[in-house]
């Protein structure tokens, strides 16, 4: 009984929207979207509190628990708490700049909340160069083709490499010898990005759109198996 | 190398940890002192900014020190932002959706009239946190399933006009190979462009075929090898770009502590 | 702006195929051929080699939740564990999100009980690791405390690719993987000894567990795909046409249409 | 392995097997020259900077003559990028500003993202003495998914009711003139992850505006294929692009002056995998070297 309820749930949810793009515009359909839009809005609006739930959840039973690194977790609830309050404050009490629940928040936010977020994703500059390093190696004809198209698309873009060949600038329109500018490494590196690279990453479109149909239609028409979905 | 001996090792580890010492205690006397002079030239204002800059300079070294080793400042730094940016985004759900999307229109706020229909909306709202408990996990699949239908329902919408509207990639496709000039037909770089473009898209297309058979038709046998290929140059424009994507946050990161922290102006 | 008549015949003329053999594959009628994933392949090699070596095996879902790309990872987990199991190895399943973690723990039971070996299965071998970088410090530091032998890539990833690949090949694992998302497959490419590609992956799932569903789609899907094919071509076709004879071809007829 | 005397460790492995720290340290070093060396560095500016570039240009004069339209920032970019899009979303913000092309800032996936965009047009409005509410304003964060996304492409004011500091949106002076998303000739999406699709997908074939974006550089390759059908019109592609696009402003932004370091690191990046290659190469050479002699 159940899934049948789903069934519909998915169905209805889905027909609205299919509908409204095959009907010509102007029936009256059209004009509910807007307010289909609202309620849908506040409804997974609610949704807020299951992210927060979870993580006091697993940190609240290892600071009760005192397992190994509580204290780790303990900051974590801390910091959770704090800057949900210090944004609440600030929102209702339509705080000005210069106060302290301004100064507070900048705090928080410019001098420990950016730092660390960029700092965390920083640390990939060096692990992609040791993994050029280290792991990108010629094994195959792929790989000597991956490299190339990587070495070529560096160059392109740094000055220095755009430096070696920018001689070659002046031959745009010389009949005779238009190639030269042709082979600039910015241009080379222009021409694989757009046409090469392009052409792939369309293709790659392609396969990916209409897989995106397939599994639209699979999710909609409920045509879809897997423990996900039979389990009652 | 040979294996360090036990001895060896206590060693390093004593050592590692006076090196972690000695940097820390760098940081805080520089950072005190540049709150006092600052103090001295702004009053408070001068103090908290320069005790901001500094607390953000420990959180950058604290997180650097994860490429030597992972160590306890790591862990505890990564805590700490996983807390702040579960609260900022709980909060601003709350400040930019709830409170003026849906309690502004219940409760009726400058001069709306109230409209307790929108109490409804608790009832699906609250489905949302069946997905916690094991038993009743399946309450939540109704509100979960209804909004993944109006997901699919749209991806009509976004297919079709992503490939057929005027300027849709399946249109687009269409590049003249010859251009036609002074009555006479010319094969130019940019027919030569579109060309390479057009039979670089049909190979990688190949590539993706899975339930045709490869052996008894040679054509698209070549053409999803030529495809792979193909989706090689893709890969290593990728991975070029991303190593300039990657640097400049390591750049970015190294503005903030030369110039905002140490005052060096590059 | 809504779907103009071509649209409305396209979107029949690229859905009928689709449920048309989803409905057929689930009827049993017909079989239909899929082609072999050469990275499935490598799976096995990986895990017979971590038997001669006896050392467990790590299986990373990436940071996939309750999506498609989940789920499938957790098919191809299935399968992966059903091996393990079959050769008494040891499987570490880490799983980044609270609602993939139940289902991915309960495959991986399922896989030993149905290879008779429920003793040997460890509950605390199928770890929940929370947050992206977090994760990614947490896999890594497994990897290098077990000294796993082969370890396998599958589901959705992000920046954190490029860690966890680079430590697995520190640690001298035989890698496999496989995502949909195009961004991660180069650091794959460079750190793998295998890597699925894009729309492989959902082949790779079907290929594995000869879902109905999975399959009929699949070939739906490729007709969809060899429609495209050949409307580039009449399209590239009606364009030297038009070259070559401008009179009789006065204007890309087929373009019109497409757009009317 | 224990009894063997370093030296004897062939050249090829050593080569092979430099400990990382070490790798970490020249990038360090390499990249932080040029905070105490500046370098002056000229770029080559490349076809989709300049387009994008030419379409504010383009906007600016049509203002002159005809209807005013306006720029939407669409702000789903979060702190972990933002040494990317930052100075992206800085380059344009000064381009409008320059030309009084006004402008709105949003976001409908990420709460960070307007925050972030708000303190930037903040100081560089005072270079422009711009005000707050007449010359930009900014909707904040709604966070939608598919149906609340096309409610607020269909009408606007539907869904954003308040600005980012809690004023209702009709009191804002500039929003007299703005009826919905049709009088935007432009919106420029910056990001790091697929968050332009929305807008490719489902807005703009209701709203027909433009799209540009200032993307991180790992998307910059996905954007090719759109740019070619028309549907991007221009790219900002990581921070070369939005050094370029700051050379097109001449001015000497935080881009431009982070390209001296880039160029090291690429250079030390091309060097690291010809060490590697030749170690790998040689390696695999003596092997088979070995082989044969064993057969």
């Amino acid at each position: 009984m159940r899934r049948n309820i789903i069934i519909i749930l998915t169905f209805v949810g889905g027909l609205y929207y299919f509908l409204e793009f095959v009907l010509p515009g102007e029936t009256g359909i059209s004009k509910l979207i807007v307010e289909i839009g609202k309620v849908t809005l506040a409804i997974g609006a609610c949704a807020f509190l299951l992210g927060v739930i979870n993580l006091l959840r697993l940190h609240g039973t290892r600071v009760v628990l005192r397992r190994s690194g509580w204290h780790n977790s303990a900051a974590l609830i801390v910091a959770l708490f704090v800057m949900l309050i210090v944004h609440l404050v600030r929102y209702y009490s339509h705080a000005a700049e210069g106060d302290t629940v301004w100064r507070i928040y900048n705090l928080l936010w410019d001098n420990m909340r950016v730092p660390l977020d960029s700092t965390i994703f920083s640390l990939l500059a060096f692990y992609i160069v040791s993994a050029a390093y280290r792991s990108f190696r010629i094994k195959s004809g792929e790989a000597a083709v991956m490299m190339a198209a990587a070495v070529v698309v560096m160059l392109g873009q740094i000055p220095t490499g755009q430096e070696v060949t920018l001689w070659l600038k002046g031959y745009e329109n010389d009949p005779g010898l238009w190639w030269l500018s042709r082979i600039r490494v910015d241009t080379i590196r222009e021409w694989l990005m757009q046409y090469w690279n392009g052409a792939a990453q369309r293709g790659i479109l392609f396969g990916a759109a209409i897989g995106g149909l397939a599994m639209s239609l699979r999710i909609w028409l409920s045509l879809e198996r897997g423990s996900f979905f039979d389990r009652q | 190398m040979p294996e360090p001996t036990e001895l060896e090792k206590k060693e390093r580890i004593s050592v590692e940890k006076l090196v972690f010492l000695i940097i820390a205690v760098l940081v805080v006397v520089y950072i005190a002192c540049d709150c006092i002079v600052y103090s001295l030239r702004q009053g408070f204002d001068g103090f908290w900014e320069r005790l901001g800059v500094g607390i953000g300079a420990i959180c950058t070294i604290g997180i650097y020190s994860f490429l030597y080793r992972e160590n306890p400042i790591y862990r505890f730094l990564e805590h700490i932002l996983v807390g702040l940016s579960v609260g900022y985004g709980t909060g601003v759900v709350w400040t930019e959706v709830i409170q003026p999307q849906w309690l502004d229109r219940m409760f009726g706020a400058e001069g709306q009239p109230a409209n307790y229909l929108w109490l409804l909306v608790l009832i699906p709202g609250v489905m949302w946190y069946f997905q916690l408990s094991r038993r009743h996990v399946w309450i939540s699949r109704f509100v979960i399933m209804f909004f993944m239908g109006t997901g699919a329902g749209g991806a009509f919408r976004g297919t079709f006009q992503f490939f057929f509207s005027e300027r849709g990639q399946v249109i687009q496709t269409f590049k003249p190979i010859l251009t036609e000039s002074a009555g006479s037909l010319h094969f130019t770089w940019l027919n030569f462009s579109n060309l390479v473009f057009v039979v670089v898209v049909l190979c990688v297309l190949s590539y993706f075929f899975f339930t045709f058979r490869h052996e008894t038709n040679p054509v698209l046998r070549g053409s999803s090898r030529l495809g792979r290929y193909f989706l090689m140059v893709c890969f290593g424009t990728i991975f070029g770009t991303t190593i300039q994507g990657r640097m400049s946050l390591f750049i970015d990161r190294l503005v903030f502590l030369y110039h905002d922290w140490l005052g060096i102006s590059g | 702006m809504h779907a103009t008549y071509t649209m409305l015949i396209l979107t029949a003329v690229f859905s009928a195929p689709i449920v048309l053999y989803i409905l057929r594959a689930r009827a049993g009628k017909g079989e239909i051929y899929i082609r072999p994933i050469a990275g499935l392949s490598a799976i096995d090699e990986a895990v017979g080699r971590a038997t001669e070596m006896g050392r467990p095996v790590l299986y990373s879902t990436g940071l996939s939740w309750l999506s498609i790309e989940g789920l499938c990872s957790v098919a191809i987990l299935s399968h992966v564990a059903r091996l393990a199991a079959k050769y008494d190895l040891r499987i570490i399943v880490p799983v980044n999100s609270y609602l993939l973690y139940p289902i991915a723990e309960e495959a991986v039971r399922e896989a030993y009980a149905d290879a008779g070996k429920l003793d040997l299965f460890k509950a605390e071998d199928v770890i929940f690791i929370p947050g992206q970088f977090p994760y990614a410090a947490g896999v890594v530091g497994i990897m290098h405390r077990e000294r796993v032998a082969a370890t396998f890539f599958f589901g959705y990833f992000a920046a954190e690719s490029l860690i966890l690949a680079e430590a697995g090949s520190q640690v001298g694992a035989i890698q496999v993987a496989g995502t949909p998302d195009i961004l991660q497959i180069p650091f794959f490419i460079t750190a793998c000894d295998y890597t699925i590609i894009g729309e492989e992956f959902y082949a790779a799932t079907a290929y594995l567990t000869h879902e109905p569903t999975m399959i009929g789609s699949l070939r739906g899907q490729d007709i969809g795909k060899m429609i495209l094919a050949t409307l580039t071509v009449l399209l590239l076709v009606f364009g030297l046409l038009m070259a070559f004879a401008p009179n009789v071809f006065f204007s890309n007829w087929l373009l019109d249409l497409l757009l009317r | 392995m224990n009894g063997e005397a370093p030296s004897r460790i062939a050249w090829y492995d050593r080569l092979q097997k430099i400990d990382p720290r070490i790798i970490y340290l020249v990038v360090f070093v390499l990249v932080s020259i040029p905070f105490f060396v500046p370098i002056p560095v000229k770029m080559e500016v490349s076809p989709v900077v300049r387009k994008l570039y030419d379409k504010v240009e383009e906007i600016a004069e049509n203002n002159k003559r005809g209807p005013e339209k306006f720029v939407l920032l669409a702000m789903d970019w979060s702190p972990s990028v933002k040494a990317e899009n930052q100075p992206q979303t800085a380059a344009m913000i000064e381009h409008l500003f320059r030309r009084g092309v006004r402008f709105a800032i949003m976001s409908h996936l990420l709460p960070e993202g307007p925050m972030m965009a708000e303190r930037i047009a903040e100081r560089i409005a005072k270079k422009y003495n711009k005000r707050y509410g007449v010359d930009w304003v900014n909707f904040g964060f709604r966070q939608m998914r598919f149906a609340d996304y096309m409610a607020f492409v269909r009408d606007m004011y539907a869904i954003i009711s308040k600005d980012y500091r809690g004023t209702p949106i009709r009191d804002v002076p500039m929003m007299k003139n703005i009826r919905g998303l049709r009088d935007f000739a432009l919106v420029f999406d910056v990001t790091g992850s697929g968050a332009y699709a929305d807008w490719v997908y489902y807005a703009q074939p209701e709203a027909h505006f433009d799209i540009g974006v200032g993307v991180t550089a790992i998307i910059g390759p996905s954007i090719r294929p759109l740019i070619d059908a028309g549907q991007v019109v221009g790219m900002m592609e990581g921070l070369s692009g939005a050094a370029q696009y700051e050379q097109l402003l001449n001015i000497r932004g935080q881009a431009s002056r982070g390209m001296g370091s880039q160029n090291l690191a690429h250079l030390w990046v091309i060097i690291a995998l010809i060490l590697g290659n030749i170690g790998y190469l040689a390696s695999r050479r003596r092997e088979k070297k070995l082989k044969k002699e064993l057969r």
